[in-house]
Parts: C-alpha cells; sequence; structure tokens
C-alpha cells in the first residue's frame, strides 16, 4: 500500500462553488493509504504547487492524487512538481473535478458525491502505479510544411531562418495559394502580388527550402521527432532542370480551351502551363488530361518548340521518402461552390459572382485585365450590389454553421476600391452584421461609408431576379426601415463562404491528427495551445485551423514556426514511458499481439525462462519500447493475458471500476 | 406498368382536362393509372400543425391502399401531390403522427411511410424517361416557345418534396424539351401566384400574376404550362389574356398525337 | 425534498473514453458547460482499444447498470485502427451479454471527436435516461460485492 | 384567450419552431411574397413570439395575407421556418373563435363559374376550423 496524498483544488470558485471541497478532503482522509489531504485555492499556483512538493517530502509520499482541473490541461504541471520533490511523476494522478464535475453539475450535493467517486477511483489507481522511466528518442531536424499558400511559405522561412532544412509540398504547379490571387488586401490596400512575390521569391532561394511542387503527401508514418513521409512528385513532363521559363510553349499550345484554375474559369489556359506569370517556380506543367499529345499521340508541338529540349513526355511521377521531426499542416482554404443557393442566380447569370471572382476582374492581370465590367456582355456596370454571409452562419445543411470571418472586410475593401476607381459606380451591400474586429478595421468599414458612399442595408437579400432587360432584380429586406426593397443592379457580388480544403480531411487521416465536423484541424487547446494539433509534432498554419485572414494567417504561420523550431532545436525527446511489456512466463508466443500492432512494435525472441523451476527456451513476444506508443491493442487481444500497459495497467483500470461501481 | 392514382376533387370537376389528357398519355406510354377506390379530398392544404391528425387521415387512407395493392401512388394535382408527399413524410418520420394516425386508422398492418408518392412529371422522368418520351412523340410541339410555371405547391419545402432543384428546377424544362417545343427560363416560375389569396383578394393575386407573366413574357414564352388547377384558374381570372396558361398534359397528350381520344 | 425523490433510481453508469478524442471531447463539454447527469463517471484510457471485455464485464459484476464506450471516430484514431477493433470487440461482447440478459440498451460504443462537446453531452444524457428506463441492472452483479 | 405566455408556448409547440435559433437576417421578410400587404412582417413573426406579444399577431392581418407559400422556409438559413410560426398563429384564431375570416354566406358572391374545387376546400381549411 502506498502512502498516498490527495489535494484537493478550488480552481477559485470553478470547482469549490459546486463542490464541498472540505468534504472531498473529508472523505480522502477516510480512505485507506491516504496519509494527507488537504484543499488549495489555486493548486497549480506556485503556493499550490510546494504544498504538494512539502507534503511529499514531509509525509513521504508515495503516491499523489491532485482532485483539479482535467489531466490534459495540469498532470504534466502536477508530475513536474512531484519530480522536483524527489518523487516519480508516474506516481501522480489527476481526478478531473472540474470539467467532468463541476462546470457540468448545478446542485452541490451530487457534485460532491461524484468528485468523492472520482477521488477514490484516482486512490484506488495510483496504489497500483509504479515509478516508470520516459525512454528517449532522436529528432530528425528537418521539417515538413504541407502547403505553399502565404501561411506555409511563412512558416517555412521562419524556420528555415532558425537553421533548419525544410520542405514545402505544394499541390498545385506554384506556391502562392489563395493570396496570389488576390487583387488588393485590407485594411491597408496593399496589391497583394506585391507583397506576396518577395517572398515567394525568398522561399524559393533560401539555401534551407526545398520545394516540392505539384507534388502531394502520400504516406506518413513515424511519430513525433520521427515521421518518415513519402511524397508522391507528380510528373511534370517538363525538366526543370532544363526549362528557362521562356513561355514559348504556352504560347504555341494548341489545346488552348481549359478553364484556368487561377483565374476562377473566368479565362482559359493551355494545356502546357503556368498558373500565373509570377508562378514559382516559374517552370510549367503539362496538364495530361488536356494535352493533344497524351490524349491522342499526335501533337507534339511544345517539344518542338522548347530550345532548351526541356520537354520530356516520359517522365514519370517520382516518389520522394524522407525523414522529418516536425510537420506543419498549412493546407488552406477555398471557397464553398454555390450550387444550393441558386436564388442568387449564380448559375443563371454570368454577372452574378463570387467575391473571388471579383478580385480576379479587378485584378490588372486578369481576365479583364482589370477592368470593371460585367461578363455577359462587356459593360462598366452603374449598379452594383453585394450579398453578405452566403452561406456562412447557417443551420440548415446548406451553408456552414461558422462565420467566415474575412468576408465584411473584404467586402469593405471591394466596394471601396470601386467607389474610388469608379466614383459613378452605385455600391450596396447587404449586411446581418458587419464584424470588423481586428486593428484599424472598424475605421475602415467606416471609411466605406463616410468617405466612400458605399450605401449599406442591414438585411438579407431572398432572391435575385435577372430581368429580361439583362439587369438583376434585386430583392432584398432594409430591416431598418422595415421596407422590402426591389433594386436593380448590373452585378451582384457574393461573400461566398470559405471552407477548408477538401484534401485536409485526407491528411489529417494520415497524421492521425482531429479534425471537426466542419474539416477544420482541431488544435490541442483552443485557448492555449492554438497552433499545436493533439498529435505530437503536428503543428497548425493558417486556415486549415479555422477562418482567418492574412495578419492573422502570418502571425500563426510564425507560431507554429516558433513551436517546431523548439521542438527541432532539442536533440532527444522524452518518450511516453506508458508503453506495453509482456510477461515472458505468460507468453505464449502466438504472434496475435504483432498483428494488431500499429507500429511493428512487437518482435518475437527465443529467450531462456524459469517458469516455477522449470527452465525451458520459450518463442516470446517483445515490445520495443522507442517503437511502441502505447495504445494498448495488444494487450486486450492476448489470449493469455501476457500484455500489459504500465500506467494504464490491467489492475489498475479494474481499480477504477471497482472504485466507481461501489 | 400499373399505379395507383390520386386524382383529387377538381380533377372530377373544373380541372377535368388535366385528368383526362393524363390518361390518355399514359395509355399511349403503356402504364396505367388506376384509381385509388372511394378515394377522399385531401384537404388541399397540408395541415401544418405539428397536433393536426384528423386532417391528415384523407391522405393516409389513400397512401395505405397503394400500399397494399404494392403499387406507387401518382398524383396530378400540385396541392394533393403536395399534401399527400408531406403526410407520408410525416408517417415516415414523426414517431408522434404515425402512432396517432394510427391508433384512430386501426389498419391491420401500421402504416408508416412505405407508399412512394410519385408525381406524375416524376412518372415521365424517373420511370418512362423523357429519352423514351422523346422517341413516343409522333406530333411534336416545334417552335412554340414555352415557359414552365411550377409554382410553390411541387417545389417547397425542397427537402420532403425533393422534387427538384427549389430554386432552379428543370423538370418541367426537359419536358417541354422532350415534346419538342423550347423551353423559356424566366426567374418567377418558382414563384407563388397567390392562388390561395385570390378568393378574398383579387388584388394581391393579380400582382403576383401580373409579375410571374410578365417576367415569362419578357424571356420570350408564347404560353405557360402548370400542373397546378389553382394557379391555372388564378392566371387566367387574374393575369394578362395575352398569355395563354395550359395544363402540361393537354400538351403531352397534342405531342403524342391522342388529344382528339 | 421529497420521498419520491429520495426514492428516484441513480444508475451507476462507466464511461470509457480514449485520451485524444472522446475524453477532450468530455473536456469540452465541461468547458462549454454542457450538462449532462451525475451518474456519467469517466475512466480514461489511450485509446478505446485499451478496454478489455474484462472491464465492462466487471463493472457489470460490480453492479454498474451501464457501460458506454467513447472513442475516435472511424478513420481519426491516433493510433490508426484502434477504435475498429474495439468497434469488433465491443459488437461480440454486447451480443453475448445480450444473450445473457444485460439489454443492449446497457451497453454503448460512441465516436466522440475532441471538438464534439455537444455529442458527447447529449450522448451521455440520452444514454442515462435510457439506462434510468431500463432499470437497475441485477442480471450479472456479483451479490458478494454489495456492502 | 390564455396568457402571452402561455399562448407563446402553444404557437412554438403547434408550429415545431424554435423562434431562438433567427439570427435576425431578415431573409423571410426578403423573400415573402406578401410582404406589403402585411402589418407585421416575416421576420417580425419571430420576434413577436419571442416577446410573447401574442395578441397583436393574432390581431394582425398578416394572418390572412400569408399564402403559405413557403419561400420564406425554403431560404432561411436557421432553419427558423417563420411561415409555420403565422400558421399557428391563424390555427389559435381559428380554434378559438372559428370562421372569423370567412363565413359560408359570403361564399355565394364570391364564386365565379370557373372557381376550382380546390380553391374552396383549401380557404374553409385555412381560414375556418
Amino acid at each position: 500500500m502506498q502512502r498516498i496524498g490527495v489535494f484537493v483544488c478550488h480552481c477559485g470558485t470553478n470547482i469549490a462553488a459546486t463542490v464541498d471541497v472540505k468534504k472531498v478532503v473529508e472523505m480522502a482522509l477516510a480512505e485507506p493509504g491516504v496519509v494527507h489531504a488537504e484543499d488549495y485555492q489555486y493548486m497549480c499556483s506556485e503556493v499550490g504547487q510546494e504544498k504538494i512538493q512539502n507534503a511529499i517530502r514531509e509525509k513521504n509520499l508515495g503516491g499523489v492524487v491532485v482532485c483539479s482541473c482535467s489531466p490534459r490541461m495540469h498532470e504534466t504541471t502536477f508530475r513536474n512538481a512531484a519530480q522536483k520533490a524527489g518523487l516519480n511523476p508516474y506516481m501522480v494522478e489527476i481526478a478531473n473535478i472540474r470539467e467532468h464535475c463541476s462546470w457540468i453539475h448545478k446542485d452541490v450535493k451530487e457534485a460532491t458525491e461524484k468528485a468523492v467517486i472520482l477521488m477514490r477511483a484516482a486512490v484506488a489507481k495510483v496504489n497500483l502505479n509504479t515509478p516508470l522511466k520516459a525512454g528517449e528518442s532522436r529528432v530528425t531536424k528537418r521539417a515538413l510544411v504541407i502547403g505553399g499558400g502565404i501561411a506555409g511559405i511563412q512558416t517555412a522561412l521562419d524556420i528555415a531562418e532558425a537553421g533548419y532544412p525544410v520542405d514545402i509540398v505544394e499541390k498545385t504547379p506554384s506556391i502562392g495559394g489563395r493570396m496570389s490571387q488576390l487583387d488588393k488586401t485590407f485594411p491597408t490596400l496593399d496589391c497583394s502580388s506585391c507583397i506576396l512575390t518577395p517572398k515567394m521569391v525568398d522561399a524559393s532561394a533560401h539555401p534551407n527550402i526545398t520545394l516540392y511542387t505539384y507534388s502531394e503527401v502520400e504516406k506518413v508514418s513515424g511519430f513525433v521527432g520521427d515521421f518518415t513521409v513519402d511524397i508522391r512528385k507528380k510528373a511534370r513532363s517538363v525538366d526543370m532542370s532544363k526549362c528557362t521559363g521562356c513561355g514559348v510553349c504556352q504560347e504555341k499550345c494548341p489545346s488552348k480551351k481549359i478553364p484556368s484554375e487561377f483565374n476562377r474559369g473566368l479565362s482559359n489556359r493551355t494545356a502546357i502551363y503556368t498558373p500565373f506569370a509570377q508562378a514559382i517556380p516559374n517552370v510549367p506543367v503539362i496538364d495530361r488530361e488536356n494535352c493533344i499529345k497524351f490524349k491522342t499521340g499526335k501533337c507534339g508541338v511544345c517539344s518542338k518548340v522548347c530550345q532548351a529540349g526541356a520537354i520530356d513526355y516520359n517522365q514519370k511521377d517520382e516518389i520522394i521518402t524522407e525523414k522529418y521531426g516536425a510537420i506543419v499542416v498549412a493546407t488552406g482554404f477555398d471557397m464553398i461552390k454555390l450550387d444550393k443557393y441558386d436564388e442568387y442566380a449564380y448559375s443563371q447569370s454570368k454577372d452574378v459572382i463570387t467575391s473571388l471572382e471579383l478580385e480576379r476582374i479587378m485584378n490588372a492581370a486578369g481576365p479583364t485585365s482589370g477592368h470593371l465590367e460585367r461578363l455577359s456582355d462587356g459593360k462598366a456596370p452603374k449598379e452594383i450590389v453585394f450579398i453578405q454571409c452566403v452561406g456562412s452562419r447557417c443551420a440548415d445543411d446548406r451553408g456552414k454553421s461558422y462565420c467566415s470571418k474575412i468576408c465584411c472586410m473584404y467586402t469593405a475593401k471591394h466596394a471601396m476600391l470601386i467607389r474610388d476607381k469608379y466614383p459613378d459606380v452605385n455600391v450596396t451591400v447587404f449586411y446581418i452584421d458587419v464584424r470588423t474586429p481586428g486593428k484599424n478595421f472598424d475605421e475602415f468599414y467606416r471609411r466605406a461609408v463616410e468617405e466612400y458612399g458605399v450605401n449599406y442595408i442591414k438585411g438579407q437579400v431572398g432572391k435575385v431576379i435577372p430581368q429580361p432587360n439583362g439587369k438583376l432584380l434585386v430583392q432584398g429586406a432594409d430591416l431598418i426601415d422595415n421596407k422590402q426593397i426591389l433594386k436593380e443592379a448590373d452585378m451582384v457580388v457574393l461573400a461566398a463562404a470559405i471552407e477548408p480544403n477538401p484534401d485536409v480531411r485526407k491528411i489529417a487521416t494520415m497524421l492521425t491528427a482531429s479534425i471537426d465536423t466542419n474539416n477544420f484541424l482541431t488544435e490541442a487547446h483552443a485557448k492555449l495551445r492554438p497552433v499545436e494539433s493533439p498529435t505530437a509534432g503536428i503543428f497548425l498554419s493558417g486556415v486549415c485551423q479555422g477562418p482567418k485572414d492574412i495578419p492573422e494567417t502570418v502571425s500563426q504561420a510564425g507560431a507554429a514556426a516558433v513551436k517546431a523550431i523548439g521542438l527541432l532545436a532539442k536533440d532527444k525527446l522524452l518518450t511516453n514511458p506508458c508503453t506495453a511489456h509482456s510477461d515472458e512466463l505468460l507468453s505464449n508466443g502466438c504472434s496475435q499481439c504483432a498483428h494488431v500492432c500499429p507500429y511493428g512494435a512487437i518482435t518475437y525472441e527465443e529467450r531462456q525462462v524459469n517458469d516455477h523451476g522449470i527452465r525451458e527456451v520459450r518463442r516470446i513476444a517483445v515490445v520495443n519500447d522507442a517503437l511502441c506508443q502505447g495504445c494498448g491493442a495488444c494487450t486486450v487481444t492476448c489470449p493469455s493475458g501476457a500484455m500489459d500497459l504500465q500506467g494504464f495497467s490491467n489492475r489498475q483500470i479494474q481499480a477504477e471500476v471497482d472504485a466507481i461501481c461501489l | 406498368m400499373k399505379y395507383s392514382y390520386y386524382p383529387g376533387c377538381t380533377l372530377k370537376n373544373k380541372a377535368q382536362d388535366l385528368d383526362h389528357y393524363a390518361r390518355v398519355s399514359a395509355q399511349a406510354l403503356g402504364f396505367e393509372l388506376e384509381e385509388i377506390s372511394e378515394w377522399q379530398c385531401c384537404g388541399g392544404v397540408y395541415p401544418l400543425g405539428t397536433d393536426e391528425i384528423a386532417t391528415k387521415l384523407s391522405s393516409v387512407r389513400a397512401l395505405n391502399e397503394a400500399k397494399e395493392k404494392g403499387q406507387e401512388l401518382v398524383t396530378l394535382c400540385s396541392a394533393c401531390h403536395h399534401v399527400i408527399k408531406r403526410v407520408n413524410d410525416d408517417m415516415k418520420h414523426v414517431a408522434d403522427i404515425r402512432t396517432k394516425a394510427n391508433n384512430y386508422m386501426q389498419l391491420d398492418e401500421p402504416y408508416a411511410g412505405e407508399t412512394n408518392v410519385l408525381h406524375f412529371l416524376e412518372v415521365l422522368r424517373d420511370r418512362v424517361g423523357f429519352d423514351v418520351l422523346k422517341e413516343k412523340v409522333t406530333n411534336p410541339l416545334t417552335g412554340k416557345k414555352i415557359g414552365a410555371y411550377y409554382g410553390c405547391l411541387l417545389l417547397r419545402p425542397g427537402k420532403v418534396m425533393a422534387f427538384d432543384n427549389p430554386e432552379n428546377p428543370k423538370i418541367m424544362e426537359d419536358f417541354i424539351r422532350a415534346i419538342g417545343a423550347e423551353p423559356v427560363i424566366y426567374p418567377y416560375r418558382n414563384e407563388c401566384c397567390g392562388g390561395y389569396i385570390s378568393l378574398k383578394d383579387n388584388e394581391l393575386a393579380a400582382g403576383m400574376c401580373r409579375k410571374i407573366e410578365d417576367s415569362a413574357a419578357g424571356f420570350g414564352a408564347d404560353m405557360l404550362i402548370t400542373a397546378c388547377p389553382l394557379c391555372m384558374y388564378n392566371l387566367n381570372k387574374n393575369g394578362n389574356e395575352a398569355l395563354p396558361v395550359y395544363y402540361f398534359t393537354e400538351l403531352l397528350a397534342e405531342a403524342l398525337g391522342v388529344k382528339g381520344v | 425534498m421529497s420521498i419520491e425523490a429520495k426514492e428516484e433510481f441513480r444508475p451507476k453508469i462507466v464511461a470509457f473514453c480514449c485520451n485524444w478524442c472522446s475524453y477532450a471531447g468530455a473536456d469540452l463539454a465541461g468547458s462549454s458547460r454542457l450538462a449532462y447527469p451525475a451518474d456519467v463517471k469517466i475512466i480514461r484510457v489511450p485509446c478505446s482499444c485499451r478496454v478489455n471485455p474484462m472491464f465492462i464485464l466487471r463493472a457489470f459484476e460490480r453492479g454498474a447498470d451501464g457501460v458506454i464506450l467513447c472513442g475516435c471516430h472511424p478513420g481519426d484514431c491516433h493510433y490508426t485502427s484502434g477504435n475498429y477493433y474495439a468497434r469488433r470487440r465491443m459488437t461480440l461482447l454486447f451480443s453475448m451479454l445480450d444473450f445473457i440478459g444485460v439489454e443492449n440498451g446497457r451497453t454503448r460504443v460512441e465516436w466522440v471527436s475532441a471538438a464534439e462537446g455537444v455529442k458527447f453531452s447529449t450522448t451521455m444524457r440520452e444514454f442515462v435516461d435510457k439506462i434510468r428506463s431500463l432499470g437497475k441492472n441485477v442480471r450479472l452483479e456479483d451479490l458478494r460485492c454489495r456492502n | 384567450m390564455a396568457t402571452g405566455n402561455k399562448q407563446a408556448e402553444l404557437i412554438k409547440e403547434i408550429s415545431g419552431v424554435n423562434p431562438l435559433k433567427c439570427m435576425k437576417c431578415g431573409k423571410c421578410s426578403a423573400s415573402c411574397p406578401s410582404y406589403n400587404e402585411m402589418d407585421i412582417k416575416p421576420h417580425q413573426f419571430v420576434s413577436y413570439v419571442v416577446n410573447e406579444d401574442i395578441e397583436s399577431l393574432v390581431n394582425s392581418k398578416s394572418l390572412w395575407k400569408c399564402l403559405s407559400c413557403f419561400a420564406c422556409v425554403e431560404r432561411c438559413p436557421r432553419d427558423v421556418k417563420p411561415g409555420k410560426l403565422i400558421d399557428a398563429a391563424r390555427q389559435l384564431v381559428v380554434r378559438e373563435r372559428g370562421g372569423d375570416y370567412l363565413s359560408p354566406n359570403e361564399i355565394p358572391e364570391l364564386l365565379d363559374p370557373d372557381t376550382p374545387q380546390q380553391l374552396l376546400v383549401s380557404a374553409f381549411r385555412r381560414y375556418r376550423r
């Protein structure tokens, strides 16, 4: 029997308001083995930790139970404190009486009863704890960044600057991401390309950065500090070492009618193409699905005109296998499809466009060379209506439940830019709420209203009605004037919701990183660990974690880089000592455990054992501590009960069950 | 192929054309509409209240008879289709309504939404196929520019009716193409004509009809088609006389060359 | 308090939650103050596949009225495949338990992600309601374990 | 009639609508074809129920102007269904008082030779108990 100390935290009033902490202390003292119990306002504070340490020393405690918040919050804090007082850190258990008790129950009697039971379960468990020692594993000093948008570029640059090699894997032929499609950026109206392109160049020129464009992550194995990743480098059909980026192949390519992804389908590209003029690398790819040579075997024009002889129709996909210590996900976002919002006539009229399409139209390198014009007839619009929250903040299954966060600001930007460049164009914005929390954001929006005369109407639009004369009749509500408005417009711009890149689910599965129902990656803690995934060694950068604008994305990209650098800076990592172990006397070498082990951590060896005086050589299972991640699959599958998991042993869990059921 | 058929009150009286042309067209297309015995009026509007049971029973009776015959239930009138389809959805998904209705009905086997309810247009699209219909057309209505008027009852609520995209439907347009004419797409085709209000508030109904017809005519329609006797009545009474309104079954019969039958 | 309230059946319910998804989901339910009955007591395990059928039998033997196992959604297991093992094992175990009289309603497997605080709370409320409607479990309880 | 609170509860029960889901975007009012005829507008149905001012709601002429065309229900991003709320308010009136809005005596003069049966049937169901 251990000498156990129980420490009950008030957490201010978070626990103490609902749980009678004195009662928990009193009940703890009645538990067998408990030689010390006390309560304190904040156990996690310096003073609280000292109380634990003093008790360990003075009462010679062999086990500690802290009744407090979730172990996911402060288990490490209390374990470190115990270690400083000379107790093995794995002799500490947490009874979660905050998240699982005081915060969800109102009745003091009921909550106190439950807290006592949770305390008893932890005491029962700690009685069976054994001191554990963490092993060590090495750290591969190289990082992988998945996604080459502004988030990925910034993270990679920061890691590279700190002196570590970093690879960017980008699915499309060029890095740059969504930001490269934007014309201007809020709230300062900088030209997006002007601030992004230098960063793209920096990334490609940095000696520590390797770019894998037109590439995808195919397989991930391993764990924090030691991931092994297969990257599929898709066949570009152009030799990157020979191509000079002269662009002749693109001029001469006869297959010219392919909708340009970069221009959101508003213009066409050729089958051999670079997505945009400032693409990095400035080496085209052949889109094999649309290339005449690949479809029919005839053509080959690009090869004929290429002075450098860079065209290679026989190029194959290449798999690159590389080891990494840390992985940063920066997969970004796309706009939702608008096929469920036909009341806005997006599919019925060419003059109803999304905001991202407007970015391309406003951009000098875009499909209209920067002239604001209707896509149906090329005429200059005189009346433009913006509709906010299209597909955001929805409780139905048509849209997204969240606020997309960036639309209020970019709509104010669009409205302002249009009024600035074309003062004779009237701009109306239908809004539900204008959300502008951010430095200089509300001031920006107010300028749109006060200086540029943008007409903001509080109310949503019910229907956009194309008229026989080519105009669009916008039927909306004005909730301030309590009127239904019919407004004739030449162009309607929809602020469509954003959603995480659909590929992220596949990537999250490979990384075993948590993902929520909206396909945003989950952070380890919503407030305190916002750029880390709960899976160690995986970090989050940009919109893959939640909607955010460019300044926020860049901040988060830097934060993710710092977390990755912090990991790479270590030579060794302490491994989780809660690993499986097989009892050599019970193991019968049947291989069942090896079959279920996802890490290949179990091998077999012929070993001489002494079974109650009988010496014989047996085939027994052996767990490699460095590979075992402690899931426990083997412990349940083992028919002879030889496998057990340290820290979560059969006896420990049964003791908890017993304590709860009594 | 035999379907159970629920004609409804109006098709036996003021809208006999809608019914008659459907029957002769069905024959020409090789399927049969077998009228439900002793059907009762659906009530014309779907009772929205969650506590309304008695008003839903006539639909349940028709649905159950189709179930017992092992047939799908076909409707023509938009209102009947709307009511029966929604009651069927309640019987399938709302336990409270299902229990109460079955308690009242005392059937040998409780009814739980097993019957598949099809609008005649859905039969043409999903069972016959517009491609097959097109082949059977002997008298294509070439050159006619027709605006489909859906109204509100067939399309909404979209999830329950599951008839077509409620904001941008195409089933009637595809039908128009199949009979050889040219569909005219106009934005008011899924807006309400105000039929219900036409009894007491002609002014309001007339305003809505004008919007619909002006829009259709503006986009070049020579005529409208509908599946709803009430829309037909309202558009004729309160709308623009220059734009005639037909039941879609009449044009179907004409295209199939069985109009005179 | 009235006498009836005192006699109200308070079931004993054990919830095994995997550390990565469901335990975090329960934490989120807590920090979002999404109440569920105090009858539920959570045991943290590294993965749903760590839950040995013996633990569940033990719980019923000791007088539990219901046992629920929560893990990551299929495909999202932190250990890649642990929840699939758990699912298979529990399917067998639950049908065996049903056979010996521990009704299927007393056992449940549910996938709750770290972001699904709402789901955790509603699942627990539903489960407690179900157990309350089933009443006390007497089938497997070892009377020697009674105090 | 019962108090505002009880009536509000009744409306919520009959309609099956939770008015608290409303985010006040006004898309219902933006979609309503009868908007201009209504004294209380579709988006206000929701707030009248939330504020338990059922007295005004049941005396509103909007009850008889709503066409139950479901445009507001189809387009509501919050799944609130204002059309069901107003129908429940109408139910309160016809169940309590019966036939206020349509009496059989006025039928003959409203008829014309083409009036479809469907119109009479539905008018009776909507306007009378």
